[in-house]
């Protein structure tokens, strides 16, 4: 009983120590378990996989580095869909300067693994004052509101931005963000527009975005790591969302064996108290 | 300490050291080659060079002159950035294979590489023409040191290093064969589709591995695998120098615009300007050798496909006018006059002008020419120059007959800002298809080598056989290793995948169908239903398109009446008639050479929106002219149709129902307020949380330690913060009174300001303004993670014993509660954000959630304004559920109408 | 007091009450004055924008000259900030430039490290506070661990009851996302979203002047 | 595996693991990196603001664009008394260009808001309740949570009687929420430290992981 009581109060480094075993070995004794794809998921993968390549996909990367890993693979995985399906790509940060850093680098390298070439095959956008006004302005006069890309060249000058007048031309409007900014896009864009949007979303916000996906202001949903995952499994790439799954899978079981023990050292320190 | 900030110093140091490190080498560009585009009004003008891969530099800007002395930039086009790549991998280095690049000398521009493998026969001859031995081959650009090392010269070839992989070319290749290929070669398999198999590979394949290493120039015969066992090369490195040979072309076209002027004529000089770095102080560039040229207004180009039809049935004769060139974007064709002739007038010189259309016009009709008559077009272009096409023959042909679609209309878009113009026609179509699925096909696997299956590659698809004895095997056959294919799991599913071909006066909402009494509406008009694990076997589809006033619409078109077949997996699509509408608009209705191309739709649209670029322009008289094309070439061709024009709308009635929803919140709202500003004390029940947070506070007071108040990561116009700021001037009062110490660390400076004000405010009526205390109440930054950090070392530092956590919060929230627990302070949360709520319901010992904040503060602050507003809350609250109630028994009885109109789209 | 107090809150009311009235004006006219508004709003943005750094430099200046614990920190966030201004002046700002790498190999380094720090802190959150002390305190927990297994493939493996046409633990999850979860996510929304209305209207009204401060 | 020596990446690492040191207690390591990102983030807002919002959005407007341009002035002194905000003898010179926006964009979110979060959630929530699995097990539980939950957020009347069972229900509902939200979120929080695992294992050990 004493020994039980004592799992009510366990030492906080305890639990750290037992998590990060729990996250780390997997990376090195794999399980392979199967990943079954949400509906959710598999809609934002079949939009996009009936696109046709004079269509223009425009992903919004509104995340900073703190969610990096887990929007990163999502959008490495639209990106490639994208590519291998020869859909345009518009990508920018339009809530997030610190997504630049994060965005256009990956960007650079999807775009030569498939032999894209700037302004034709994509473009990036960047970040600009404004947030919502930059939104709504895009659904009144694209080129207006972002003027030049991220590297100066006025979007006149660029075959891909060229035709782009606003939302009418974009097919959709993917957005990647670890906050509540999808909302934003809903309000300004689906809303004002009926822009199709689909969001990209860290767990957290993911299980926020439920409401708007039922009312059908979402087409889809990417939610956090899995979504990842699953995206990967359906254009047959497997990565980073992929092997963290597993990760997840033990870390998950660890912390659910640490709230057992919690409440089984509960119930023996409230026996105890009544002896 | 000191160790610290000199850690911080080295790091200074390295950082600096890599920006200088940056060395600053790059050749000269290559000079542009200019082209002038043909056939236009002389204002294009296209630049092509060469950007080789070695070239450092972050971008080119392209500079025109029109004295060859001051030129301006036209345009910044950013460079692929470069990934310097170490040059250690040994198989790179070939010198063993005895490979010798020769250069052959070209005409202005950069010599051709060739790469030769010597013989001991002719490795003199070669050196003797020139030839260089190739030491070693680069797959990447190497490091800026490693380049300064050798003079980096340039040529032309795509050359690939080719390291072939016995193992991959080993593994089975993947292919797949229709089943009935083993249905004739006797095997059973219940495959739903095609039978996927894996060969041996092809002997062609393994051979070109078995051929080992070497340096092949691209273009030669399997390129293919050359690909997938070579990498390209970029440069070549021989003893003097290295060769970079992989470069990419840039292409620029600078045409007349807005911005830029250009002139037929005139003289253009053109230079291109390369960037390693891009520095404010200082720039870092060099330019190319100049190159001029002056465009012309050449004569027209002639449309390239003009195809003459004359219907025996009708007597009339159709023209069809194309321009396929991909260059015909820049053509500045004005009119066609179509000439009617006799067949001996070869030169074109003595016909009769039968009609002049704009140059736009893809379809001509003509009634007054027979079948013996020879046509021939003179385009005119805007320079007023001519070109003539040669004799075109009419070409006797019988056309089906082909109708506009009933009822066409020009109307100005309804609720726009007046730049849209519609075209519009009936009847509204429901086009429905259908697809019978497996659920859940099974997967099947089956290994097969030891069947000695074989797979032949024909014209046709190719054949499989059986073939005890290797040695008969044809050669190109290739054996079958394993098969995988999928056969049904039993449950089947129904998708109905339809469309709505209506036009927005239609108000068409969503389809509702039936399937065998079986009823389904798709209330977000996805375009698609299911209709989960159906019995094999006939069915019967009604459908209707609802409209949004919940009514279906009428006409026959619009309604559906099918049998489907759900027997079997199979799908059938819809199908949509093979017509195309060509629009035109013109500004006069008598003169047909005043209409221009605008547009094209399909069969499947009952709209066409012409969208202006601006009101002004939408805002003048315009007729419309509607082609229907036949797939065999016949057209129908409307009367002009308006006058219409753009007209903008001063009230959008699409919004109606929202307006009248704002009408209704401002209402209620005014009542409330106007009740409380009457000093109205509305009641109010006692929020639980209050309690606690005087318990915190009694708790500081006892143990005589500090509390923290965080105000949250809202802006200062955010009701969660406003709401804080009012419990925080409760909160501080109480303080004041027990003279316990707060601290409210802030994250936005607007906040920080208030937040101090508030404050000192309450020490003030506490009477102790002498406790207040400015620097305690402070700005952090205005960044989630920094705030977070540093107010979980305050806690820890300050041993605070208790903490509020009130208004917005993110993910900080988590940090903040635990360190606050690990304290062991009493903690008392309240935040209106969904995602945050949790954590501070697990972390904290109460917490007010959603709009309980809102009401703490109502209730703290006896300000009746609060309390008001928070009344009228309550009442809005109320109508939602009614109308949540009445809604949902309305959608249970099927009348959509009624939540439909909550659909409140707003826009179109 | 009136150009103090009374003028602001003529043009809240004036701003609040055209823009609320221009989202059902489509006319040419108004969708002019609308874009003009934007590019206003957001050149008055960039300037705000200055509030931030001031404050920012102000503060960390603030602790070093009166020497406050830890000022040696402050001073290196200082130095770092001006380092990231000059690496950009040095090498501009593309991808793979002195200032991006700093940024990506420091700060963006660091923030997500702290950030996944999260996961430890929620892992002792979940053992600390997880406890079945009553019924609705159960009903959290549990919905926590399913969702945990049920967002991860090993859900799939573990839920055998499957093969008697149970719903996988997958399947319960996502139910409880879609369900109960939309439900009380909604409920929030609707009540939240009245206040946070009722707000801007006494703004507009200029009830609500907390934000303009008193003098 | 070989050990990655690129400069940058050791930066990274060593501040990864910095960071990390937290965990046992707060120490100067931790306290170093966290003053080195405060310094490094706002450097980067501050240039990249400088760039592309004063460059970029109105220094070139106003050279470029004309009497469109100069127009911009108002604005920009709006938001330079914004900035007056920080002198208390000046501050009432912010409240302009504050009203301003906050006004705006008061008006703004309004009819917006009411559509967004009012109407179209109405709607989202007025289902068919018939007998059938979406009928029962989905509608009729989203329709009774919604009003249970908005009924627990009713504060003019006392929880009491049949009002405060209901009320109960709806706390019942936000619990099983909250829950959910908790267990998503464990799931975020760890891919965020799986991405760093996947770091040190993958950029700075050079692990092959696939």
């Amino acid at each position: 009983m004493k020994f039980l009581a004592k799992l009510e109060k366990l030492d906080r480094r305890i639990i750290y120590i037992i998590i990060t075993i729990a996250v780390v070995l997997p990376f090195f004794f794999r399980m392979g378990l199967p990943i079954s794809v949400s509906p959710e998921v598999k809609s934002v993968y079949d939009f996009i996989d009936g696109l046709t390549p004079s269509d223009c996909v425009f992903i919004s990367g509104d995340y900073d580095p703190q969610v990096d890993a887990e929007l990163s693979p999502m959008f490495d995985a639209i990106v490639r869909h994208c590519f291998e399906k020869n859909v345009k790509v518009i990508v920018a940060n339009v809530f997030n300067l610190q997504g630049i850093g994060l965005v256009e680098p990956r960007l650079k390298k999807l775009a030569e693994e498939y032999h894209k070439v700037y302004g034709v095959d994509y473009a990036f956008l960047g970040w600009k004052q404004g947030f919502s006004l930059l939104v709504m302005g895009m659904g009144e006069n694209f080129k207006k509101t972002w003027e030049t890309d991220y590297y100066g060249t006025r979007l006149e000058d660029l075959p891909i931005t060229q035709p782009i007048r606003n939302y009418d031309q974009i097919a959709l409007v993917v957005d990647l963000t670890g906050s509540g900014v999808f909302g934003a896009w809903i309000t300004y864009a689906y809303v004002q527009y009926r822009q199709k949007i689909a969001a990209g979303i860290t767990a957290v916000m993911a299980a926020d975005a439920y409401p708007q996906l039922q009312a059908g202001q979402l087409i889809g949903l990417l939610g956090g790591l899995r979504g990842a995952a699953e995206y990967e499994q359906l254009i047959h790439h497997p990565s980073l969302g992929s092997v963290g799954m597993e990760a997840q899978s033990w870390a998950h079981i660890a912390i659910i064996l640490f709230i057992i023990l919690g409440n089984i050292g509960y119930y023996a320190a409230k026996k105890n108290k009544e002896k | 300490m000191k160790r610290l900030t000199s850690v911080f110093l080295i790091f200074l140091i390295i950082t600096f050291a890599f920006a200088l490190a940056n060395s600053s080498y790059a050749p000269k560009p290559q000079t542009p080659k200019l082209i002038d585009i043909p056939g236009d009004a002389g204002t294009n003008v296209l630049l092509q060079w060469r950007h080789f891969e070695t070239v450092p530099g972050i971008r080119y800007d392209i500079l025109r002159s029109e004295d060859g002395k001051n030129f301006e930039v036209i345009t910044p086009l950013q460079t692929k950035t470069i990934t310097y790549e170490p040059q250690d991998q040994p198989e790179n280095d070939v010198s063993d294979l005895g490979y010798f690049l020769v250069l052959v000398p070209q005409e202005n521009d950069l010599p051709i590489a060739r790469v030769i493998k010597a013989t001991e026969e002719n490795r003199d001859s070669i050196i003797s023409a020139g030839g260089k031995k190739i030491l070693r081959v680069e797959l990447g650009v190497p490091p800026l040191e490693e380049m300064e090392k050798l003079p980096n010269k340039f040529a032309l070839g795509d050359f690939y290093r080719v390291i072939p992989d016995e193992e991959i070319a080993n593994r089975p290749q993947p292919m797949t064969v229709p089943q009935k290929l083993f249905d004739a070669l006797g095997i059973k398999i219940p495959s739903l589709g095609d039978v996927s198999i894996e060969l041996t590979p092809k002997a062609e394949e393994l051979e070109f591995v078995r051929k080992g290493k070497r340096i092949l120039a691209a273009g030669e015969d399997n390129m293919p695998l050359t690909l997938k066992y070579g990498k390209q090369i970029v440069s070549f490195v021989t003893e003097d120098a290295r060769y970079t040979v992989k470069s990419d072309n840039i292409q620029f076209l600078d045409r007349k615009s807005d911005k830029r002027d250009m002139e037929a004529g005139k003289h253009y000089i053109y230079k291109v300007r390369l960037y390693q770095k891009d520095i404010p102080i200082k720039k870092i560039y060099v330019d190319s050798d100049t190159a001029g040229i002056t465009p012309q207004d050449e004569p027209p180009v002639v449309p390239d496909k003009i195809e003459a039809l004359y219907d025996r049935k009708s007597n009339t004769a159709v023209i069809h006018i194309n321009q396929t060139s991909g260059l015909s974007a820049f053509f500045d064709n004005k009119t066609y006059t179509i000439f009617k002739t006799t067949a001996e007038d070869t030169a074109c010189e003595r016909g009769s002008e039968i009609r002049k259309v704009s140059a736009s016009i893809r379809a001509v009709i003509l009634k007054d020419v027979d079948s013996t008559d020879v046509l021939y077009i003179v385009v005119e272009d805007e320079g007023g120059q001519t070109t003539k096409t040669g004799l075109i023959p009419l070409t006797p042909v019988e056309l089906e007959k082909i109708s506009l679609p009933p009822n066409l209309r020009v109307r100005d878009v309804e609720n726009d800002r007046g730049q849209q113009i519609a075209i519009r026609w009936d009847p509204p179509t429901l086009a429905v298809g259908y697809s019978v699925e497996d659920v859940a096909p099974k997967m099947m696997q089956e290994k097969v080598a030891s069947k000695n299956i074989f797979y032949l590659p024909t014209e046709k698809g190719g054949t499989l056989f059986v073939a005890e004895d290797p040695s008969q095997v044809p050669d190109g056959a290739r054996k079958v290793l394993n098969l995988s294919y999928t056969v049904p799991g039993g449950k089947k599913v129904l998708k109905i995948t339809y469309q709505m071909w209506t036009n927005s006066e239609d108000k068409a909402l969503y389809g509702e169908f039936s399937l065998d009494g079986k009823d389904k509406i798709d209330k977000d008009n996805t375009g698609e239903l299911q209709f989960r694990n159906i019995a094999e076997g006939e069915y019967s589809l009604i459908g209707h398109i609802i409209k949004s006033s919940g009514s279906r619409l009428k006409n026959p078109e619009a309604n559906i009446d099918m049998k489907i077949d759900a027997t079997h997996i199979h799908s059938v699509p819809i199908d949509v008639p093979p017509y195309i509408y060509y629009i035109y608009r013109g500004t006069d209705a008598e003169d047909l050479s005043t209409f221009e191309y605008v547009g094209k739709v399909g069969a499947d649209a009952r709209e066409f929106k012409d969208i202006f670029d601006d009101y002004k322009t939408a805002h003048h008289k315009y007729y419309y002219i509607v082609q229907a094309i036949g797939p065999d070439g016949a057209v129908a061709q409307s009367e002009p149709l308006g006058p219409v024009e753009g007209i903008s709308n001063w009230f959008n009635t699409s919004k109606l129902v929202i307006f009248f929803g704002v009408l209704v919140f401002v209402g209620v709202a005014l009542f409330f307020i106007y009740h409380a500003k009457r000093g109205k004390q509305f009641y109010i029940r006692p929020i639980a949380g209050i309690v606690h947070i005087d318990e915190a506070l009694g708790r500081a007071t006892e143990m005589g330690k500090p509390i923290v108040y965080i105000t949250g990561l809202g802006y200062i116009d955010d009701i969660a913060t406003l709401s804080s700021i009012t419990i925080l001037g409760r909160v501080a009062r109480k303080a004041a009174e027990y003279q316990c110490r707060i601290f409210v660390p802030c994250y936005t400076p607007l906040v920080m300001i208030v937040a101090q004000e508030t404050v000192r405010n309450a020490f003030l009526d506490a009477g102790r303004p002498d406790l207040y205390n400015e620097e305690d109440v402070y700005y952090i930054a205005a960044q989630q993670f920094a705030y977070a950090a540093a107010v979980s070392g305050l806690m820890i530092r300050e041993k605070s014993a208790a903490n509020f956590f009130m208004g917005r919060f993110y993910a900080e929230s988590l940090i903040l509660a635990e360190t606050g627990a690990s304290t062991g302070a009493i903690q008392v949360a309240g935040t209106d954000d969904m995602t945050q709520l949790p954590f501070f319901i697990t972390a904290c010992d109460y917490t007010l959630i959603g709009e309980e904040l809102y009401a703490a503060s109502a209730y703290l602050s006896n300000d009746p304004m609060q309390r008001g507003s928070l009344k009228a809350q309550d009442f809005l609250k109320a109508i939602e559920m009614i109308l949540l109630v009445v809604g949902s028994l309305a959608a249970t009885a099927g009348m959509w109408w009624f939540t439909n109109a909550f659909r409140a789209l707003g826009g179109d | 007091m009136f150009w103090k107090k009374k003028v602001p809150l003529i043009i809240v009311f004036i701003m609040g009450f055209v823009m609320a009235l221009q989202y059902f004006i489509p006319s040419d006219f108004s969708q002019k004055f609308y874009d003009t508004y934007l590019d206003w709003g957001i050149v008055i943005g960039i300037f705000g924008g200055v509030l931030g750094y001031f404050s920012f430099f102000r503060v960390h200046i603030h602790k070093v000259t009166k020497k406050a614990p830890n000022w040696q920190f402050s001073l290196i966030s200082i130095l770092c900030s001006l380092l990231m201004v000059v690496a950009a002046l040095l090498g501009g700002r593309g991808t793979g430039s002195l200032f991006m790498q700093l940024f990506l190999y420091t700060s963006a380094a660091i923030n997500a490290t702290v950030f996944s720090l999260l996961a430890f802190y929620i892992s002792s959150a979940a053992y600390r506070a997880f406890r079945a002390r009553s019924t609705q305190a159960a009903a959290l927990l549990l919905a926590a661990v399913i969702m945990m297994l049920g967002r991860v493939p090993i859900g799939d493996s573990i839920s055998f009851w499957t093969r008697w046409g149970l719903p996988s633990i997958n399947e319960i999850s996502q139910w409880i996302l879609n369900v109960p979860n939309l439900a009380a996510k909604r409920a929030i929304i609707l009540g939240v979203g009245l206040g946070s209305l009722l707000m801007s209207l006494k703004i507009i009204l200029g009830i609500e002047r907390t934000y303009l401060g008193s003098e | 595996m070989h050990i990655n020596t690129d400069i940058w990446v050791l930066i990274a690492v060593f501040f990864t693991l910095s960071v990390y040191t937290f965990l046992w207690k707060d120490n100067p390591l931790y306290k170093f990196a966290e003053s080195v990102t405060v310094g490094i983030g706002m450097g980067f807002a501050l240039v990249q603001w400088w760039n592309l919002s004063v460059v970029d959005r109105f220094w070139v407007p106003l050279t470029t664009r004309g009497a469109a341009g100069y127009v911009l002035i108002i604005p920009a002194i709006m938001g330079l008394m914004m900035v007056t905000r920080i002198i208390p003898r000046f501050a009432w010179m912010s409240r302009y260009a504050l009203a301003f926006t906050i006004g705006a964009g008061s008006g703004m979110v309004l009819p917006r808001a009411i559509q967004a979060n009012v109407l179209q959630q109405l709607y989202a929530t007025m289902l068919p309740i018939n007998v059938s699995w979406t009928g029962i097990m989905v509608n009729l539980f989203i329709v009774v949570g919604v009003l249970a939950g908005l009924i627990y957020f009713f504060f003019s009347k006392e929880h009491k009687g049949v009002f405060g069972g209901i009320a109960n229900i709806g706390i019942w509902f936000l619990m099983v929420g909250f829950g959910a939200t908790f267990g998503y979120t464990v799931m975020a929080r760890l891919s965020l430290f799986i991405g760093r695992v996947l770091f040190i294992l993958r950029d700075f050990l050079g692990m092959q992981l696939f």
